[in-house]
């Protein structure tokens, strides 16, 4: 397992089969673990964790992101004796880092945290490049939409959204040039009704591609089944949802957080920020629909095999932001690992119709 | 409608409620198809009377007689299937809803979907025979209060009642409204289709409308005559008793005429139902000076009371103490040593959810000893401020901190005076103040008022009791529709004169 | 003569006393306040411990239904609530800004006016302690601690006045309007997290520019609770002491028991309902000014997380009275403290604590009816 | 693929008045539930947890049995219900009824989140669509107007209730009970029976407004389907003057408004998507003030209700 892409690299020495003591881990999520969207991304990947030897699992849902966060990472620390804690949600990070250094003994690990020198020891942050899967996406919406006109619905105004936009609009026009996508915001991480109307309103707009980077893209999916249009996934496997117009769908390996654990049993080393793509397997491919016919599978399985073998890169020159100034010069290619220039992407690609609102 | 409307009777009706005895050993015979006034002053026992003819009420004693059978009337229900109807002055009427509708809705049994059509058809053919019109359409909350007096007639009229009692139903008309209802009520049973009992206290209504009269006082029949061989003159002594001019108590005179204290110039305000309760009135009170103001009920004192009090905005008109202009705020008040005997102390004056101790320092907790400073309040000094005042006011309660409203109401009026006597008072303002007290408390009342005359304090007494102001003012006032109709010295007060005054219409209320 | 009130069932033979007038159009004269009970009646101690006593026993049936061991669930509800040192902290620290927001719907009680819109105001303290903080990023810590909670009372207060204001002005519900002001408080904050005030180094997540940190607050020495909690207790004591020993506090209680009593007495009717609303809202405006100087350090959604609704509750179980709000803000703390528990040993949906919370309202709200010493008057 | 019309600006319309329909369903059968209610003089600011049960109950039952009709009647039911409790609360003396709804929300949705929890990630079968688009070849269009036959009962339901409100003994009687309450004891009619009948009646039709938002749109259960739609019922119903027709079309308004802010991203309008989210409340808080007078209550405000005093 290569650490990767982390600003600060400690290559963790490979664990061999010692007997690993019982150890307690703890799971939080910010709503409901069967939400179809982020959190059960995390829960299956929490049924994973538990299936290793001597794991025995705890969980807590509908934990806001506020100073109750760090009471319940403590409640499972003291009255369940948890030695490793996954907190689910964006917000938590903060309360992750005022609490680590009392528990030198516990391992928090964090899906998406930054880590920084001066961060505490204890503590991980790890995330998947979502906007690789993304690209695959884009490629198959790129070559299955009829109309060339693509959508994607945000849930709030934050780079990670923008960058996964970013992938979706570069990976349909590598495949069809002229595509475009109407970007757009509901400003909730979880709001079916107005997701719903998001749909909606795209698909009177003439769209018939939506992904939706929202909690959970159910309702976004299922309103697009309705309306007779295609849909990409996000988070975990939705392909049952729209058996007709689903194309594929980026999902999460949150399992990786597995070998953190079993570093800590063991006493092993591990990465304190570990991002990574296909290549380190962060992320994955969801299965693809009917929809999609053979020549458009091959070129997306083609795509995924330069993600992982790093002959394919995300962010290449010549490439221009939907403002028209430049932004990649001819030539020039960004490491699909590079986290400074993903965390500055403050733009959208040239043909994404919308704004990020980012300075 | 029926044949006849239903000869009915009352013999030997008594009635008591706790230590009032309204009616004592009351008969009267009410003949078919003619105007019988039941006359008295208020609390003769009037309304009393025909609630236990309609079943509001049960008498303690005494039968009716319907059409010369005993009948039993426990329940207004009963009434209604005799035929009997009653008028009341407060309207039970739907505003939000149309004046058909509210017709309709008074009948026991409504079809499930109603046929409008033939509502209105049925409802055009019966105004054809009625003396009066309203369009069915209009929205009761828009009709005049003349007007929604006369629905309220039409419809036990729609209902077939034919035996009908009013209760006061002019004190809401114009003197022209009421002599068209009145005059049409009288055609009706001229024409024998309708028993009419007016109950009012206008000798004028009676002459002019009624063919018999009952007068009533103190609860017992004084007189049944008929109008033909009466006069206003005979029917006022009845009613308000021989002016006995024994003589007044004189009061120990004051020292000569001092300057006006509380001046009313022109005052105008509206009722709670938008029509106009005070129409100009004007009076001075001096200090040292005790003035009432006699007059029925629903003649604006309520209003003019409520706006000396704050308690509602005039439209119009002066209101100035010791020569100043006065607006209510808390520091004039203080200033000019105002101080309040409202009717209905628990609605008007006091908190019944705070204490006896808290109610008796509604008027002083921001000043010392109760407050240091305006801010700090000092409960611990409220108490033996309170229980000075439960001593000398002899306020019977559980304790200081009992809630007020688990006393009696003498007890909670002995509070209300308590409070408001025991400071610098130098104007007093009442309203009924004995209402509903025994002698002894009453007398006790009466005392305080003069020991606050005697200090030189302006008093105002507003009292529907005519004894109670010819012996305490000094001088006597007449409030009618909305203005001060009469004014005269003690001397000079001659209890049937003010009687007469008294008995004028009034504006609606 | 008033109509006399009778029903074809139970008549009423009362004496002929004459009905109170409707009470003058303006004041919500709604009965909880007439009902308020003088603080030291043991009646209403007992009536608050009777409705949680049958809550209790209902909630009990509601988990049994659901095939778990009532006892169990109860027991645990007490360690995680209070069973352990940690745990009374977890309480305490849930507790702290649920003072606050309960003096929100509780001071406008006193004078007649139901207010629900503690979760505007909260957000409003929020934004307005982050507005202030970063403008006196110079001053001395403290003083800047200080003005920076200040800021967020003035703006909660101020959003809670318009309210009183459109009532005393326009005759405006100020239940409605508050309810509605609550949306319109989270949208506005949303939109300016979201853009003018953003600190846009914070890629996580949509928040507004930081407090400097010597404006932060920690947590209280050698308890892992932050001085939210001290500063709610402080203002929750100083508003007992206002409503119960000051002028200002009787006018609250003469209003608010009868309208009509405070005009004759010559109250500022107007000024006393403006002030008590500006009361209340500046209370939950420094929870929310707390939350950003102990917790968040700048104004997010995280600000939006129900203190304000729970705050209604907290006030109407003490039934109106300050220093009762401790208690009971102990209790819905360590509720809520040990709901997590509760998921984790029962497997329980977090709704539990909802459901709780829904059955003691009920519960207390019916309780109100059965005062005894009720005088029978029409 | 024959040549799709760009609908641009003309998009924008289509989209406000499909969602305005969509959206506005729910609306519409809340407000005229709470018609209802407050007709009889009795304000239910419970609807909020109503409709969350209701949904849940809805979705639940449809997913059990496999149809969604029953799904939107044990939806209905378990609106009655609430409105039950809600009205056997308030029937007690000194007890107000706006706390007891605030009371009932929050029992409404920790009852609702705590049952449906197992319900949340199966799929259950929806509620047919009436294919009023089938007319246009545009897929769009055809799409857009799929209406359920919810949005016609609730017309339908919006008339007959006008109509019976004038018509019928028991709309008279309604409307007397909320006017004067007096006046109903004057003829011997129990207030507090028909103030219960109408907050139930006002608890089904908002469990039924629930249904739709799991058994139509957006069709499925999870824990933020309920946005203050019960909430706002009750500032719609003011706004609509208690008239069952104008809920209607206060519905429409409010749907639209809730659609416009997506609709118009669509078309580059990006900046301040949460003010025009945050535009049914302030526009119903204006109508509010500007209808409001300090003297008397509002025009047409049953005046036995506590929030129009």
């Amino acid at each position: 397992m290569v650490g990767a892409g982390s600003l600060l690299v400690s290559t963790p020495s490979r664990v061999f089969g010692q007997d690993v003591k019982p150890i307690t881990v703890g799971f939080i999520y910010a709503a409901t673990r069967n939400d179809y969207g982020w959190n059960q991304a995390h829960a299956v990947a929490a049924r994973r964790i538990a299936a290793l030897p001597g794991v025995k699992l705890v969980e807590q849902e509908r934990v806001p992101e506020t100073v109750q966060v760090e009471r319940v990472m403590e409640s499972m620390i003291q009255l369940d004796g948890a030695k490793v804690v996954f907190p689910t949600s964006f917000g938590f990070w903060p309360f992750i880092q005022k609490l680590a250094p009392k528990y030198p003994d516990v391992l928090f690990v964090h899906a998406g945290g930054l880590w920084k020198e001066g961060d505490a020891k204890n503590t991980i942050g790890y995330r998947g490049y979502m906007e690789e899967p993304h690209y695959l996406c884009g490629i198959a919406a790129g070559m299955t939409s009829k109309t060339g006109k693509l959508g994607f619905i945000g849930s709030k105004p934050l780079y990670f959204i923008f960058n996964n936009c970013n992938g979706f609009v570069m990976g349909a026009r590598s495949v069809r040039p002229d595509a475009t996508c109407q970007v757009v915001i509901t400003g909730d991480w979880d709001n079916p009704v107005k997701e719903a109307e998001t749909v909606n309103a795209l698909v009177d707009q003439g769209i018939d591609v939506i992904v939706a980077n929202v909690d959970s893209p159910k309702v976004a999916v299922e309103t697009a089944e309705r309306r007779g249009i295609m849909s990409c996934g996000y988070h975990t496997d939705l392909s049952a949802l729209a058996p007709n117009g689903f194309l594929t769908g980026a999902e999460w390996n949150w399992a990786k957080g597995g070998d953190f654990v079993k570093a800590w049993q063991t006493g092993g080393l591990y990465p304190n920020l570990y991002r990574g793509g296909f290549r380190q397997e962060m992320v994955a491919l969801s299965p693809f629909g009917k929809a999609v016919p053979q020549n458009v599978q091959q070129a997306v399985l083609a795509a995924r095999q330069g993600f992982l073998d790093d002959t394919l890169k995300l962010y290449r020159g010549p490439l221009k932001d939907n403002k028209g100034n430049q932004v990649i010069a001819a030539g020039q290619e960004i490491s699909n690992t590079d986290n400074a220039f993903k965390l500055n992407v403050k733009w959208l690609v040239e043909g994404a119709i919308g704004s990020t609102g980012l300075q | 409608m029926t044949p006849s409307p239903p000869e009915v009777e009352i013999v030997d009706f008594s009635k008591r409620f706790g230590a009032v005895q309204a009616l004592d050993a009351v008969s009267v015979r009410f003949t078919a198809g003619r105007m019988h006034a039941l006359l008295g002053e208020n609390g003769a026992g009037k309304s009393t009377l025909v609630k236990c003819l309609m079943g509001y009420y049960q008498a303690d004693a005494g039968r009716i007689l319907v059409d010369r059978q005993a009948r039993a009337i426990a329940h207004p229900y009963d009434a209604h299937a005799l035929g009997l109807g009653m008028v009341y002055q407060h309207f039970t009427l739907v505003p939000q809803m149309s004046v058909a509708e509210n017709f309709v809705l008074g009948r026991e049994r409504l079809p499930a979907v109603l046929d409008w059509a033939a509502e209105h058809a049925a409802l055009r053919e019966f105004m054809a025979r009625m003396p009066f019109r309203l369009d069915p359409r209009r929205l009761v909350a828009t009709l005049a209060a003349g007007e929604k007096q006369k629905l309220e007639i039409l419809k036990q009229l729609y209902l077939g009642r034919q035996f009908l009692v009013l209760d006061e139903p002019t004190s809401v008309l114009t003197p022209g409204e009421a002599d068209e209802v009145l005059g049409e009520m009288r055609r009706l049973a001229d024409a024998g289709e309708l028993t009419v009992i007016l109950i009012t206290h206008k000798l004028r209504e009676v002459m002019e409308f009624a063919q018999d009269v009952t007068i009533l006082r103190g609860g017992k029949v004084v007189a049944r005559i008929d109008v033909a061989d009466a006069s206003e003159q005979r029917l006022a002594a009845m009613m308000f008793g021989q002016s006995h001019d024994t003589a007044k108590p004189e009061l120990a005179s004051r020292a000569g005429p001092s300057a006006n204290y509380l001046e009313i110039e022109h005052l105008h305000a509206l009722g709670d139902r938008g029509t106009t309760a005070v129409a100009g009135a004007s009076l001075a009170v001096r200090s040292g000076e005790i003035v009432g103001i006699a007059g029925v009920s629903g003649n604006g004192q309520k209003e003019l009371v409520e706006v000396l009090a704050g308690q509602r905005e005039a439209e119009s008109g002066g209101l100035r103490i010791a020569g100043r202009a006065f607006n209510g705020t808390r520091r004039e008040l203080e200033q000019y040593g105002v101080s309040l005997l409202t009717e209905e102390p628990l609605a008007n004056a006091a908190v019944r959810s705070m204490s006896v101790m808290e109610n008796l320092s509604l008027r002083q907790f921001d000043q010392p000893p109760l407050a240091h400073g305006r801010f700090v309040l000092d409960r611990r000094a409220m108490r033996p401020f309170a229980d000075d005042l439960i001593r000398r006011y002899g306020i019977r309660t559980a304790s200081r901190f009992a809630r007020l409203d688990t006393l009696s109401g003498g007890n909670i009026q002995r509070t209300v005076l308590a409070r408001e006597l025991s400071r610098d008072v130098r104007l007093l303002i009442m309203q009924n103040p004995c209402v509903g007290l025994d002698a002894a408390a009453v007398a006790e009342i009466r005392g305080q008022i003069m020991q606050a005359r005697e200090r030189g304090a302006a008093i105002l007494l507003i009292s529907e009791d005519l004894d109670e102001i010819l012996d305490l003012s000094d001088r006597v006032l007449v409030m009618a529709a909305g203005r001060i109709s009469h004014e005269t010295d003690r001397a000079s007060a001659d209890r049937y004169e003010i009687g007469r005054h008294m008995a004028q219409s009034r504006l609606s209320a | 003569m008033a109509l006399p009130r009778y029903d074809a069932r139970n008549r009423d033979t009362g004496s002929p006393e004459a009905r109170a007038p409707p009470p003058a159009h303006g004041t919500l004269s709604w009965r909880l306040t007439a009902r308020r009970l003088p603080t030291d009646s043991l009646e209403s101690l007992l009536l608050s411990l009777a409705a949680l006593a049958v809550a209790a026993i209902l909630f009990g049936g509601f988990v049994a239904l659901q095939g778990h061991d009532p006892l169990a669930v109860y027991q645990t509800l007490y360690l995680g609530g209070f069973g352990t040192r940690f745990s009374i902290e977890n309480t305490l620290t849930q507790a702290a800004p649920l003072l606050l927001t309960a003096l929100c719907t509780l001071i406008p009680a006193r004078v007649g006016l139901l207010v629900i819109g503690g979760e505007g105001a909260v957000v409003l303290g929020g934004l307005g302690a982050v507005l202030a903080g970063v403008a006196l990023a110079g001053a001395p810590a403290l003083i800047g601690t200080m003005l920076t909670i200040s800021a967020g009372a003035l703006a909660g207060g101020f959003w809670i006045a318009a309210a009183a204001a459109l009532k005393h002005m326009r005759g405006v519900n100020e239940t409605i309007s508050t309810l509605l002001m609550n949306y319109i408080a989270i949208a506005l904050m949303n939109h300016l997290i979201s853009g003018p005030i953003r600190d846009f180094s914070q890629t996580l997540k949509a928040q507004s520019w930081s407090i400097p940190n010597p404006f932060m607050v920690g947590n209280i020495p050698g308890w892992s609770v932050h001085w939210g909690l001290v500063i709610g207790l402080t203002f929750c004591v100083l508003l007992h002491l206002v409503l119960r020993h000051t002028t200002l506090g009787f006018s609250f209680d003469i209003l608010g028991g009868n309208r009509r009593a405070a005009q004759m007495a010559g109250l500022p009717i107007g000024r006393l309902m403006l002030l008590a609303c500006f009361l209340g809202g500046a209370a939950a405006g420094i929870a929310g000014a707390i939350e950003i100087v102990a917790v968040h350090g700048a104004a997010s959604e995280s600000l939006v997380v129900g203190l304000g609704y729970t705050g209604i509750l907290v006030a109407f179980l003490a039934r109106q009275n300050a220093l009762a709000v401790f208690l009971v803000a102990l209790l819905l703390g360590g509720i809520s403290a040990s709901g997590g528990l509760l998921q984790r040993r029962f497997d329980m949906p977090h709704a539990v604590t909802i459901v709780l919370q829904g059955l003691i309202f009920i519960c207390v709200l019916a309780s109100n009816a059965a005062g005894r010493w009720h005088r029978s008057s029409g | 693929m024959s040549s799709t019309l760009d609908l641009g600006w003309w998009g924008v319309v289509l989209a406000i008045i499909a969602g305005a329909i969509r959206v506005s369903t729910p609306y519409l059968l809340v407000s005229l539930g709470e018609t209802l209610t407050e007709k009889s003089g009795r304000v239910n600011l419970g609807l909020e947890g109503t409709l969350v049960l209701g949904a849940m109950s809805g979705f639940a039952t449809s997913y059990l049995t496999g149809s969604p009709w029953l799904g939107l009647l044990a939806a209905g039911v378990s609106g009655a219900a609430m409105g039950l409790l809600h009205a056997l609360i308030c029937n007690l003396p000194r007890v107000n009824d706006i706390a007891v709804g605030i009371a009932l929300f929050i029992f409404g949705i920790g009852l609702a989140f705590y049952l449906g929890k197992p319900f949340i990630e199966p799929r259950a079968p929806m509620l047919p669509a009436f294919p009023l688009g089938s007319w246009s070849h545009h897929p769009a269009m055809r799409s857009a107007f799929d209406v359920s036959p919810l949005f016609f009962i609730g017309i339908a339901l919006a008339l007959a209730l006008e109509w019976a409100m004038k018509n019928t003994r028991w709309g008279l009687i309604l409307r007397m009970a909320g006017d004067s309450a007096d006046a109903a004891r004057a003829i011997g009619r129990s207030v507090e029976r028909i103030r219960t009948y109408a907050t139930m009646a006002g608890g089904f039709l908002s469990g039924v407004g629930g249904g739709f938002l799991s058994l139509f749109y957006p069709g499925n259960w999870n824990e933020g389907l309920s946005s203050g739609q019960g909430l706002m019922a009750v500032a719609l119903v003011i706004f609509a003057r208690w008239s069952p027709v104008r809920c209607f079309y206060a519905s429409l308004l409010f749907g639209g408004a809730s659609a416009i802010g997506p609709a118009v991203q669509t078309v580059g309008i990006t900046e301040g998507y949460y003010l025009f989210y945050a535009a049914p409340y302030a526009l119903t808080l204006a109508v509010l003030i500007y209808s409001s007078s300090p003297t008397q209550a509002l025009a047409g405000a049953p005046n036995e209700l506590s929030i129009s005093r």
